[in-house]
């Protein structure tokens, strides 16, 4: 039993706090540590530079140009970037299509993909959920039928994120409708400029623009943009699962917010001293930071019981990482008390450099817990996930 | 003992719930929101019209003198529309008139609808007590001089008159040298920063400097600032949580809707246990939160002060804990849908959210009702 | 909307008061309100007290003998029962096989039966339960079968509420084994004394003996004791559970207990001062002042809206009662914390005057608190409570 | 990074968890807790025998200088065990010799099984605050006498050495002027009350009067009793927090067995998906609980003070709560089973809910953890 990290550990720590230092722009920061929104270029100029410095493919293999780093190694580095406010290199070409190209794509879908996602030559979307389906991922509708050296997609995808900056969607689409629900479903890599794609954007309870629809209407896709197996999309999917839930308790960024949670709470008042002096809320302060503290722990434990690749235990992680994702901002929220009220949408996309109201922290706290009411539902809703542990892990 | 309402009553919340229904959906109600004025001429016209805004207002002044229990059969109807006009920042400020028993003309102008008024009471400081004043107002030979700022005055761009705490004497949070003030919203020396607030509403930063007010601007006596200002703002939590009940009904019918058409796995999603019994969690929270909403609106004209701030205090507190419940739930419950702008129920949750921090939020209550004396006088 | 008791109401509730506090021994209340354990006697004392009094059938139509109060005053009436401290009138013979022999029995049942009941002649316990059974109380395996004029009856009951002290035991039992489950029941009522009966105690988590295990084995039970028509017994079973929730929201005694907890917390020290003006304390204590100030006000909402027979809305007054009952006893437990832990049956049972710790009132809490655990399971758990909502209110 | 346990630690674990299960049976344990003894002498030498009572004690006294990791490691089998003997009364006595680098021969005693220890710190005003202590220690020519009260001294009357707080100066909750003895249980002047507590175990309220005690018996230094006592109290937080665990498993395995063979409307109730989301949650607690046991075991030996404290309180708050939530809604699982005293689901319950209020409970070790200076240093 050793909670230490090793020498090297903490060598290749220092290592990596010293070049975010030296490389994160401030206005990058700036925005990530103030809750506002990022733009495409934001996330695009973050992620350009992390590639010069080749440490995108955190959990690739070094062949395709990965880091080969260690899961504690992984681990850390979330960790580090998380603590002083990286913006987030989007998890749906690194993390989500790249991990299935390695495993099921051919060599020229290898060669042509891979160098471009870890540049961020392509922004990628994730095209699964469909109306209607949900939780149940398999009852999927888009139909993709064979047409010579193409397929034609006819069909709607909904919740896709960023859909709008897209160049490439990867998609389950069905092959085979008279096959059962898990089979007759294929996975296509389909380019967004492609004739007959619409995208309709969904506005968020905070009035971003995060999500979107996708339609198709008979989208030409060629064959060769089939991963795999004709019909065997579902047990790409699956895999691709598994993987989605990379940092997935968000423990670094939990600690970054606690962090600012105090900060403003030190600067309110309460009976005429600051509010984090309040024993009250004191108290559900510190009953937050000792649950980020368990996760913590809980998290190190799963990274050490295996190779990083965390089995139904994500599912506890996934659940307590969103519930403390969400407590933060509800404490945040309280902390400004009715300074949650004022809206102002151009400070949050940095057209203005202080917001309508005098407290700049504020600003963005309400935008911020009403947008976070998604983590409970999105990647598998936390109700799913409880049916998971319930499952795999209690055999229920 | 008897919880039925009169038949006025009832007619009166069927026929705003008809006004809502008809000619306040929730398209119509976006365009508002959208809107550079933020509110409707027109459904103000409607509300004088169904005689809403004439139901605060003393007969001797053209209105119907209703009782809390008037307004809450009311404001739980303008909660189900989830109606974001200025209707509550107008019956509060008319609340202050009315117990100061002065400015009858500006009383006989709220019932007809022809003016609207806010209350500026809030300060940058003073997170949930209101007795938390900068603001400062200086004898002059004929009147008051006012200076500072005052925040988040909910529609206070769009009122024509504002009711405006100062403090003539004392520190910041003393209870002596409260002062209270009827002000037009356009005087010398008076700037409005309009804005929107998250769940639609509108609300101004508003800047006093060296703006003159006559001796009878003054409401009440000299002493008794605080006491109007306390009082006043209990009526405030009776509205809030009635506005919170309506819109607790249409949140919960909503998602309830939601479970029984909603499909997943093969059956709707309303067949799955854990969401059954959430509902149930769901409606029995609003059942509670009703049980003390209805208390407030009764207590809130009590003769005994104490009553009052315990029972109204209670009452918010336990609103809060429900509409964040509530909310919360009635998004996840929706799934994706919860959480875009498109579907009504992320709007009533944002509103329900603010109703929980605003006029002191579920702590502050709390910690109100175990300061009054029948907390510890009763071990 | 008028929330006062009408005049004709204070005065009922005047001369209520006046009445206990004047016959209500002072040791049965001492017992009560320090939660101590009642004996058979304790019960049977008070229950004949209230009878010369005309004041124990408060649900019974005057023809019975009954007070014919309105649901007001029955409430009423009971709010003062809690605030004094009255020991219960226990419910299996005035408020659950009565109503079943009023509405089913036929004359020379209601003849004998009723006013043994409202004397206490008969200790009367509940044969419903069987190990098995729980929630599901249809799939009951007790056989009777038809002999003669008798019925020979075979099997076991559980969860039998005193039925060590009982002399009749009003049971559901099984006499066409080939109907459907819930046909083929008939409604007995049994004599303790028949031979053939056994009763061994459960003993609950505080140690006391407070239900049973009944074995019948070949008892010899006379058709006269048949209630209703044969076959009959859930009809009349359902009606009773109606029945069965009467002050289910036990707000009166909440109220008295509130006091109780309030006076520990006021007499135990925190940091130099009374634990009650512990901002954090003061605080759990306040959040559940003002549920029960809301359930009162839910209870009187349901009495008023009807003839005082709550439908599926006992329900919610049986989960939030019992939430409020065992959140009682959390904090008292809290209140007191470490003297929690000293365990004296000898206090408990009345058999010394002081506890063995010097603190008579924390002597109680710990068993009061684990005992009370069962509020939750019995009379339909919450769980199944919930279901009813779901099913009755919600139309789920 | 580590989380493994080394072979031999594994080992002792199975070594206590085959004794347990093979002499330690629900019935047993029955047995010994309506005994008049309370404890049995044989479990006590079996445990003597296994070397759990060994491995508190440094080598030079015949023990094997067990860490924190190692006790951990025995306190969860013992708590799997739901065993009542006086092995943490012991273990913590022996730290307080450990710490004070005293009574070597006490500890050697310990080792063999010879002799049983209780620590004497609790009094009737104290609550959750061992500072506060009214006992006094009057220096005498020779040592010291002491005159007070001790209560829910845990194991008191089945020890023969006590560890016992008092104070030679200061007031009630001072930090400064409280000292530390080791003191013979049946010295002249002592007085033991032995009695049951309600899970099982065994407390003794002793009477102190005028015992005279050697100089000798004062442990550590004159000015350093708070620093021994706190530490040595997180200690046993510790130890408590890693039993509780070992509950905790053995719980949430008794109710998953429960759920899968309990059959209601025709199937086993672990289907009712309510009840399954309840066991998700339990499991979930019981890991969060674990990481913070493990973490209080680590970091007990900290250097430095305010880390040992921050993280002791931060780990018994959570198990704390953990406790709490896994131990009612077992016996909520278990239906009507649940609340009789026939299954040992019954008996863990109890023990869970006395260790939580144990060594201080939820809101004091919160408090305690706010208190730190890090945590508002933090902001």
């Amino acid at each position: 039993m050793d909670l230490n990290y090793s020498a090297e550990d903490l060598a290749f720590r220092d290592q990596v706090r010293s070049y975010l230092e030296a490389n994160l722009p401030s206005d990058l920061q700036h925005k990530v540590l103030n809750h506002k929104r990022m733009s495409k270029e934001d996330y695009v100029r973050w992620h350009k530079i992390l590639a010069k410095q080749g440490w995108v493919g955190t959990g690739w293999p070094t062949q395709y140009g990965g880091t080969g780093w260690t899961p504690a190694q992984r681990h850390i580095f979330e960790e580090e970037c998380a603590r002083i406010g990286t913006p987030a290199i989007l998890p749906f070409g690194v993390n989500m299509v790249a991990p299935v190209i390695m495993a099921f794509g051919n060599q020229a879908q290898k060669d042509y993909y891979l160098p471009r996602i870890l540049n961020c030559d392509d922004w990628w979307c994730q095209g699964y959920s469909e109306p209607g389906s949900g939780s149940d991922l398999a009852s999927l509708k888009t139909r993709a039928e064979r047409d010579g050296d193409h397929y034609i997609v006819n069909g709607q995808k909904t919740w896709t994120t960023l859909a709008q900056h897209a160049d490439m969607i990867f998609c389950l689409v069905r092959t085979d409708p008279n096959a059962r629900k898990q089979e007759g479903i294929s996975f296509l890599l389909i380019d967004m400029k492609t004739p007959g794609i619409t995208v309709r954007p969904i506005i968020m309870l905070d009035e971003d623009h995060e999500v979107n629809e996708v339609f198709f209407d008979n989208v030409k896709v060629p064959v060769q943009n089939l991963i795999g197996e004709e019909n065997k999309g579902w047990t790409y999917a699956k895999y691709l699962l598994g993987h989605e839930r990379t940092n997935i308790a968000a423990v670094g960024r939990a600690k970054r917010e606690l962090q600012f949670l105090k900060r403003v709470a030190a600067k309110h008042q309460k009976n005429g001293q600051p509010l984090i002096q309040d024993p009250v809320y004191a108290g559900k302060v510190a009953t937050l930071e000792i649950e980020i503290m368990a996760l913590e722990i809980t998290v190190l434990r799963v990274i050490s019981q295996d190779s990083g690749r965390p089995g139904p235990e994500a599912s506890l992680l996934k659940i307590k990482g969103t519930e403390i994702q969400q407590r933060l901002t509800e404490l945040m929220v309280e902390a400004v008390g009715p300074y949650a009220q004022p809206f102002d949408p151009a400070f949050l996309e940095g057209e203005t450099e202080h917001s309508i109201m005098s407290d700049d922290d504020a600003a963005a706290l309400a935008p911020y817990y009403f947008n976070f009411r998604k983590t409970s539902i999105y990647g598998g809703s936390n109700e799913i996930q409880k049916n998971i542990i319930t499952q795999m892990i209690l055999g229920l | 003992m008897d919880f039925t309402l009169t038949q006025e009553q009832t007619q009166f919340a069927e026929a705003i719930r008809r006004w809502t229904e008809k000619d306040y959906g929730f398209e119509h109600r976006k365009r508002i929101i959208e809107s550079p004025a933020g509110v409707s001429a027109e459904a103000w016209a409607a509300l004088a019209e169904l005689g809403a805004l004439a139901l605060p207002v003393p007969e001797d002044q053209g209105g119907f003198n209703g009782s809390a229990i008037d307004l809450m059969v009311v404001m739980q109807e303008l909660g189900r529309g989830l109606v974001i006009e200025p209707y509550f920042s107008t019956v509060l400020g008319a609340e202050f008139l009315k117990r100061a028993k002065a400015h009858f003309d500006v009383l006989e102008q709220v019932a007809t609808g022809e003016i609207r008024l806010a209350t500026a009471l809030h300060e940058q400081q003073s997170r949930h007590d209101l007795s938390d004043i900068c603001m400062t107002a200086e004898k002059t030979t004929d009147g008051y001089r006012l200076n500072g700022k005052k925040t988040i005055v909910l529609h206070g761009a769009q009122a024509d008159k504002l009711i405006v705490s100062a403090r003539s004497s004392g520190q910041q949070r003393d209870k002596s040298g409260i002062l209270l003030f009827l002000v037009d919203a356009d005087a010398a020396g008076i700037t409005r920063h309009d804005y929107r607030t998250i769940d639609g509403q509108r609300a101004a930063d508003i800047i006093f400097e060296q703006v003159n007010i006559p001796a009878m601007a003054m409401l009440g006596r000299e002493d008794g600032g605080w006491e109007l200002l306390d009082a006043v703002s209990d009526y405030g939590v009776s509205l809030l949580c009635s506005e919170a009940i309506g819109i607790m009904e249409t949140t919960i019918a909503a998602t309830l809707e939601y479970l029984k058409t909603r499909q997943q796995f093969g059956v709707p999603i309303g067949k799955f246990q854990v969401l059954q019994h959430r509902m149930a969690d769901m409606f029995m929270e609003m059942e509670q939160a009703r049980s003390m909403a209805t208390l407030a609106a009764v207590k809130v004209s009590s003769d005994s002060t104490e009553e009052r701030r315990r029972t109204l205090s209670a009452a918010k507190a336990r609103i809060g804990q429900a509409a964040r419940y509530i909310g919360q739930q009635a998004v996840q419950l929706h799934g994706g849908m919860g959480v875009t702008n498109e579907l009504p129920v992320a709007h009533m949750f944002k509103r329900l959210t603010m109703i929980e921090l605003s006029l002191g939020d579920t702590d502050h209550h709390l910690a109100r009702f175990v300061a009054q004396p029948g907390f510890k006088n009763a071990a």
